[in-house]
């Protein structure tokens, strides 16, 4: 029957209109996922760069070029692939395609937070990343128009706990560089960021990163530490040249 | 609790929009108990076809009653979900969706023998058949799975069918399947749920094509108005 | 729907002792949320004693306060759950219970220096210290588990103490975990959790004697009566 | 070994509920070994039903005589365990609970084609049908997944009863497992395993409908009254 | 110290420079593996399609029209996206990137060997699908050069074990549609591909795939095994219509 | 380099050892290298015996020379071995020792009908049966998960015979099979892996059975004696 | 119950070797427990090096005296394991193996500071360093893996040692774990877990050299007739 | 075996790649095994640096001796793989090649005090700097790990030659490591090995400041031409 039934089915089958426009639809989402996901990662390699910038200087003169270098860059994100992700989902719902884009909003994220903290001190919240996230858009008939890339508030939280590790590793290096301050004003940032991780409830992902932000809160703490234990053997009154046996005891 | 003020903001506000959304949850997961349910009871009233040929016609009438009961569900559900977040909570209602999809075919092919459109089967449960933006509205995919589980228990029917000594229904299945078999080839489907069912489908049609074969054999096949 | 009325009973009794269940466990369920947030705000409460020496007493109080509202919960709990069904619903408030022992643990000992009892925990969450009489209890493995999450907790504000400049609270903090950890090795665990906890121990142990090294070598180290 | 009195007590105190624990447990899992060996013996003995008619009747006698020996071994079980405790230990004699559900009811189905109910099982195996007196008692869980276990072993009945020849048994087996499936189709199940045990039915039911499909369409089946 | 150092560290210390000219090989590295994985992903998807495009067929005729399209769509990878990652490689070792091209060309193989089947009862060897990924390049000078994309044989491989697969939803299709040669062929195939399998040894990824094709195996077995029991009760002279009863016993 | 005498005298005496067992190893990896390669031989060669029933018979011969080769690989296997170290580098030959046991338990079948004992197969391995006399032997664990892959082996050639047009076959397959099964339930397995293939039997006797059944039913099954 | 008289044969002896396997386990496994339990009163005992140094001679003594005890033990186990089996059951003793060379080697070095050999280790637990002649030895992998565990205790000393004001100790420290280095890195080491363990021995010598340049950069390091 | 001659042809050839590709192997692992011992004996050469100053000279020199041997490994290396393939087989010599980066930057930093080159260690393992298509390299990954692996030991060194009273050495040790720190700070790692590696680097930055401070304040820091 199988044959009979496949020969004999009109090209104009109502059955098989059907699943021609579904074919369609199909095709359609498929298609816009992929190009979502090498948008995201285009975000993402381009994010962690800019992470990597943010930590390679040294002085304060370089740093105020880096953080004008990274400036740019986040500029250059916003403008391009981010803008691209909002015009690509215009018309489609956005969370249909979450999970294609949220690696890339986690890790810019990370640099973004990370950048605000050393350009500001403060870290940039939710809405203010989402304004940033908003464009206006000309139409070809003239007409201009809105159009915002919707980011997700848990892509936003997961790329801070991932900020975690990087204010960690500013911190420590700050240590080798001399410069205090930085290191224990990063510490309680961590510290502040952990105690606000520990008092949220009903999200696994984050749950899940809880153990990490905790490593993190226990070695920069380890950092000052360090520095106190050693600042604490030497007063400043007794950084003289000294002979070693005056230390005794 | 934390002295940085701005951070503080930052995880209350967030704790905020996380608790939002386990509400919202709630009401949902409460509402899918309800239709859930429904669903389930249809199922058991269907299951006369499968030994009663005279049950048919009023379990289909049953089953629409219950639709109706089902449309109130959606209704509520489409009122508790902000537009833009359907995908967001998808999984809550994700396999009742698709069992509804199952069950309103299958109770619209044994009515009238046609296939319910995507566009039917939406309208049935009172939501939109297109996906837009924003909005509560019978996934494609959905409504594709439970075509595929509509064809399983229509395999099922054509066996039992016989049994009952019904020899003609087998052979309307097969048509209607074979239809269904040639629009799902031509989808693109990717590794995932669907795929997974789809491949069911051959062994479905399989089934049925040995029931057929059986009745030919033994000429017990009905001559059809077509051959 | 099912005609055969014995089969019917069977099912319809079972199902009635499903809801049953599941109304008890959705009591369980909000109850844990309840107590489960309150714990999770000491716990934020008490981040305070890392960084800021003044705050530690405020925030034992405000820790006091919580352990009443808890205990009002787990008066809840006790009366939703038989007498004979502790175990068989203990793990939805394991975790609650050893977060608890954890907390009323350090803040007994933030308090006075000495180390709350199975009994006082008990007392403090209103619950009994002993299985056998009621089915709802304290179960030691819950409130040592706790003892294990201080003794972390308290190598980690052996380090922070020392950055703050307070060269004595280590050296309290050693002798308390110093004698824990001997009462540990008395024990011959078999269970599996327990143990892995246990050899954490091993490290916060560690940790604090490199603390106490530290201080010895450099001189910071208070004089006390002992020495 | 330990210095501090307070300590020792608390940590000694512990031991000793941990070795009771270890103990009572030691004699679950020799009574569980004990009647683990007869339930086996049992399935064994019920293999014949599937190659020989004329074993069936003494097969079930066997049977009989080893669910007596069961009994005092459940009797053992039920003196070993604190009334409180019946779900802390309950994971050791689930299984063989289960299978001794279904070999029981197996059996009976075997000698007067009805089905065993909750009560009838536990009472063979001389244990409380009931939760709420005693702690131990035949969880309904246990009795019912031993249910969905002899359907299974039904529905290969089913197909080895054809190559015996005997093309009645199919019949009766389909008519039982239909009113046990539309039992089953009653409940709203949440619990894990017993899903999916149930997931297994549909699979069963449907080997069964196409064994007597089989008879029907080669004119094998039986007249029964009924029809 | 630290800071120190990091001031007084010239700008054309040659420290640095070997640090500088190693960022440059990093970042190619990494900016090439992006674009491979990009192209790997573009020949994953369009191979799926036209996996599915050779499922799709059920009468001959329509068949002939499928393979057609099928060669076409070869056709665009092969000068697109596959010719890309050979140009992309001209000039870095293969290897190092292969693991950004391996699924895009299993994906492909898979695809590519089923369709040799269907158009030729033949599976392509290693060699001939190695020849169709030789490229003649015209320089902007005029000068011609020969361009070759590596593919790895234990991709071709895994393709294979992918395409026994297939090859068992087209048999198990083949009988609903009443051509049970091709269903016994398919078989055939399948069997003498799972007995090539059990006779490798030395790869462990091959190994992890064999209890895959095994089960392939089993299910096509199945399959013919069903015709042919359909077929001993019915031996054709009796294909006669006939009551039930006569068919008893 | 370590100036300390007698600690260098411990390790390098290590290090001698060290590679010893290396050597031996190296040895062992050649050897099952081998056998390994003999073995995967024959499994291709028995795989006619699934379309080709002329072929069976010299695909045993063929079967029987490469036994030969792998009775002299596991003559250097023993040779290798020191007495008390059987069980040190069992895991090197485990899997490959299984196979052969399946092998050579498929080939006698195909040969003769019968089963291989586990002495048969040691001898044809060059190997003792027994474990205590000499270290080296056949350990019983890997004859009876031998056994276990035959079985598999054989459902599959039952369903392949019916393909074939061999209606008898499936018929043998199915009394010996069932003979192996009834020995199986005997044991009371403690073994993971062994339980684990003994739990697939179940699916291959089912298989089997079904098999005999569709035979049955259309009127194929053999008259046999028995019947 | 089977009826094949050769099968019943095969899979009833199988259950015997089954059995006596099982009861041999069980012999180990309350030997073990036994040791187990001395082994951990040890390592209890010599806790009291880290804080009281005037308690290391008499723990050094009760150590020798539960050394004692723990011969015995292995004086079972040497005859309850046959001369071949020494690597089928190893995993059950091997841990605890691992801890009495630790705990024998540590309490030598605290008594005459010098290196425990691998025949001196033996020898105190009453077993045969050599594997050649008789099955039961003490495995030099189980040795050196003790040795390390050393390593980490002395590691933990010498912090402690200078908690205490003992500058001498760490010295000592240093100079024998140097040498234990130095042998170590002789060894081309295969093995997973004694390369885990070598691994962790980096991390003990630099805390241990650390603790010497503290001592040094102020001025607190003893002269040695050495330097 | 196979009769389809084509599939038999596919599966002989990859055999016999397969074969191929082994053989290779087996020639890498025996070099890679020869050049593993070189290294590790020149690492306990090197060790000497910790302890003993005069010794560092003859320590470079034997070191030198012994790349002289790593080359002759590395040209056999070169000619046993084929062009293409570098990468294919690069896990088996990965962490070789490390090491001797990590010791040829070690020992050029004791002779000289400057920073080796990747062109230098590549020429003084007898390989080429470049990675082009084809050919035998030393890849920059390694290289780069090599220095990060040899901070790490200059680490060492610092805390040890204050140990041994030489004051110097820390600051040149400071100086260089800082120079590379800045280094690495210009490169964008992935989450890999590489980034691990350096996430170590700042640890023994922050350990070598921290002894330069000791130096600093108790005035024993040698002054500088720079300073
Ligand atoms: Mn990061
Ligand atoms: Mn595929």
């Amino acid at each position: 029957v199988a044959r009979e039934t496949a020969i004999s089915l009109p090209a104009d089958s109502p059955v098989l209109a059907i699943f021609r426009a579904a074919a369609l639809k199909l095709n359609d989402r498929q298609d816009r996922h992929e190009r979502l996901v090498k948008l995201s990662r285009d975000i993402t390699i381009e994010s962690k760069r800019i992470i990597f910038l943010l930590h390679s200087a040294i002085t304060k003169e370089s740093q105020e070029k880096t953080l004008k270098e990274a400036d740019e860059r986040f500029q250059k994100l916003i403008k391009g692939p981010i803008r691209s992700i909002g015009l690509e989902l215009e018309n489609s719902p956005a969370y249909l395609h979450s999970r294609a884009v949220t690696a890339g909003f986690q890790e810019y994220i990370e640099a973004r937070t990370l950048y605000s903290l050393m350009a500001t001190k403060q870290i940039i919240t939710f809405p203010e990343v989402v304004k940033e996230f908003s464009y206006t858009i000309q139409s070809e008939d003239g007409e201009e128009r809105t159009v915002v890339t919707m980011l997700p508030e848990i892509d936003y939280m997961l790329g801070l706990t991932d900020l975690t590790g990087e204010l960690m590793r500013k911190a420590i290096n700050s240590i080798s560089s001399g410069d205090s301050d930085e290191c224990f004003q990063a510490c309680q940032v961590v510290r502040d960021m952990y105690t606000g991780f520990l008092g949220i409830t009903g999200n696994r992902l984050l749950g899940k990163k809880l153990s990490v932000t905790r490593a993190n809160v226990a070695k920069v703490e380890m950092a000052v530490y360090a520095l106190r234990v050693r600042g604490g053997e030497a007063p400043p009154t007794l950084l003289l040249p000294a002979a070693p046996s005056e230390w005794e005891g | 609790m934390c002295e940085n003020h701005l951070i503080n903001t930052i995880f209350t506000d967030f704790q905020k929009s996380l608790d939002g959304e386990q509400e919202i949850r709630e009401v949902i997961r409460n509402i899918c108990k309800e239709i859930g349910q429904i669903s389930r009871e249809v199922t058991t009233v269907l299951q006369v076809i499968h030994h009663n040929e005279a049950g048919i016609g009023p379990a289909c009438l049953k089953a629409r009653e219950s639709f109706e009961k089902a449309r109130e569900g959606y209704g509520k559900l489409k009122e508790a979900i902000p537009d833009t977040d359907y995908y967001k909570y998808q999984e809550h209602w994700r396999n009742i969706t698709q069992r509804y999809c199952f069950l309103i075919a299958l109770t619209i092919w044994l009515e009238k023998g046609i296939l319910a459109t995507h566009e039917t089967v939406a309208e049935i449960l009172g939501i939109s058949a297109e996906e837009e933006k924003t909005g509560f509205h019978l996934d494609i995919e959905d409504y594709l799975c439970g075509l595929l589980q509509m064809c399983s228990e229509l395999a099922r029917l054509a066996v039992n069918s016989v049994t009952r000594g019904d020899y003609d229904k087998p052979l309307q299945i097969s048509k209607f399947v074979m239809e269904l078999n040639a629009g799902f080839r031509l989808l693109n489907l990717k590794n995932d749920h669907l795929r997974k069912r789809f491949d069911v489908l051959k062994y479905d049609v399989k089934k049925i094509e040995e029931v057929v074969y059986d009745l030919s054999i033994r000429g017990l096949r009905p001559k059809t108005d077509e051959q």
